[in-house]
């Protein structure tokens, strides 16, 4: 294959072309247990984005929060998922799935398009041009069929950029989770993400981090019951792991 | 087999240069549609080693140049190459192709991002089209266009590669969509 | 006998629809004149019985409709012109009528779709003509024709309503897209 497309591929354009490049690139297959593999490099690689795609940043946003309840899933098995969480999850790799097949489709495409190509008749050059307007003719008729194009003109769509600076904080996140833990040495989730009074993206944003600290080794959680609150406390008191 | 009909089928082809509904061959011919397709049917097979070719898409047919040939008739149109497809219209293309007529939301479900110039670039040059979804007039879906197929160097849709496969695919998994889509009915 | 050689000449007849030299064959296809001739004697005899015939003339040919059929082609004339305009062909009318001259580019852009056949079947009936664009020899324009304008009984297009507030806005609108056609470029 040439290899302009493949250069062409590292330029993600949406959330997931992102997640099926991450995990091509490490030559899995689409399942939970890959995706839970990809969350940290989902996130690093929105981390790392500098001009963020605006238009989708929703779409990315919802994506990292489903890729966080996959990857919540494997370090906590007896986390229990809502019938909605288990859904979004199926969804996903289902979406991924289908993404992957037309892409792989889209190749035939792009070796057969304007390579076989077939021709009309060209139009004769003496055709006979004879004055028929029909019925619709008038003045009334175009200027009707004028405004209704204008009307169906796209315009460009709004997006909303106040979502995308919500992302960006995880580090900050990170720290202040791992300043707090460690000064008063147990808290709950709950407390620590204002879940209930803050937007949804910051708790996704905080849970996140919480994971980072258990992948870190630094701090251990517990839920005593299915949706009950987390409780997170610090593993090595006082000794800065990072 | 009607020699005479397939003759007139041809004649009016060749005159039209642009793609004709099979309805309206029928009209014109004043005999049924089922006689019209078995004769297309017929034409094409007398076709298939000419220089012309019989091409149809969706109930549509037209004469066209052999693809074996299109390098001479290039040579004398010398007509610019077309330009190579972006990444979004190709993915979009396929999309459209393989599963088509299908919505602008089903497409960006798919592909994950808002596909709406993807979509308007294709439909200028005129490789998709827009159609009323059958059984629900407020929805739009998208096909691909003869012209599109004639750029692939296809004579019908069928003959993508894998398009069977991918159809059946599509089938089951709508199939099991539903399924599961009656299930959390409540 | 070289099927190969009257496939070819099939097809580039085919696409010419005009009347061709056999030299200018022999020319292109890189052989003798003499073979051309035998291959046109070939292709004749096999579309002797077919709906298309080589029509041969002071050492010009071209293909055309059998002169059996050509009662048949007339009616479907006759039927075209008699036919309303399409959707297509009435929008493409009312955007020639507002923002004339306007190119075919400039067209499909507003429309969102590809309006050859539209533009061609305008100009067949006499509702457009193709004229250049003032400043630039290379691009040509449409505008409706003054037969069109009497028939819309109009003395001059500013007549036409809302005719400075639409093309305002069609031209805004022509602005826009060219914009975000740069910004989705790949």
């Amino acid at each position: 294959m040439d290899s302009t497309y493949n250069v062409k591929t590292h330029i993600f354009e949406g959330p997931l072309d992102t997640l099926l490049g991450l995990i091509e690139k490490r030559k899995l297959f689409i399942n939970d247990i890959s995706l839970a593999q990809v969350a940290d490099d989902y996130i690093a690689y929105i981390k790392s984005l500098e001009n963020f795609p605006i238009a989708d940043s929703a779409h990315f946003i919802l994506i990292a929060s489903t890729l966080v309840l996959i990857k919540s899933k494997s370090l906590l098995p007896d986390l229990a998922l809502t019938t909605e969480e288990q859904d979004s999850i199926d969804d996903l790799e289902d979406r991924l799935k289908q993404y992957q097949k037309y892409k792989e489709l889209s190749r035939h495409l792009r070796e057969r398009f304007g390579i076989q190509t077939s021709y009309f008749k060209q139009p004769r050059k003496d055709a006979i041009i004879l004055f028929a307007p029909d019925r619709n003719t008038n003045v009334g008729k175009l200027s009707e069929v004028i405004r209704s194009i204008l009307a169906s003109i796209p315009k460009p769509d709004l997006v909303p950029k106040a979502m995308v600076q919500k992302v960006v904080s995880l580090e900050e996140m990170i720290e202040s989770l791992t300043d707090r833990i460690q000064s008063s040495m147990k808290m709950s989730f709950k407390d620590f993400s204002k879940m209930g009074r803050v937007e949804k993206v910051n708790v996704i944003v905080s849970f996140l981090a919480m994971l980072e600290l258990v992948k870190q080794g630094i701090i251990n959680v517990r839920q005593d019951r299915d949706f009950h609150d987390i409780e997170m406390e610090t593993n090595k008191i006082g000794v800065p792991t990072f | 087999m009607n020699i005479e009909l397939i003759n007139k089928i041809e004649a009016i082809l060749f005159y039209s240069s642009e793609p004709v509904k099979a309805s309206f061959l029928a009209k014109v011919l004043e005999v049924g549609e089922t006689e019209i397709l078995e004769s297309l049917k017929l034409l094409e097979e007398t076709l298939g080693s000419r220089g012309i070719r019989l091409l149809s898409h969706q109930n549509e047919v037209s004469l066209v140049t052999a693809p074996e040939y299109s390098s001479l008739i290039e040579a004398i149109v010398k007509e610019e190459r077309e330009r190579d497809l972006g990444k979004a219209s190709l993915e979009t293309l396929a999309i459209v192709a393989y599963k088509g007529p299908v919505t602008k939301k089903e497409i960006e479900y798919i592909r994950g991002v808002n596909s709406q110039y993807a979509l308007r670039s294709l439909l200028l040059r005129g490789l998709v089209e827009k159609k009323g979804v059958e059984g629900d007039e407020r929805m739009v879906g998208y096909t691909i266009t003869a012209d599109a197929l004639r750029h692939l160097g296809l004579s019908k849709l069928e003959d993508l590669p894998e398009y069977t496969a991918v159809k059946q695919e599509i089938h089951n998994s709508l199939k099991n969509e539903e399924t599961v889509a009656e299930e959390t009915q409540e």
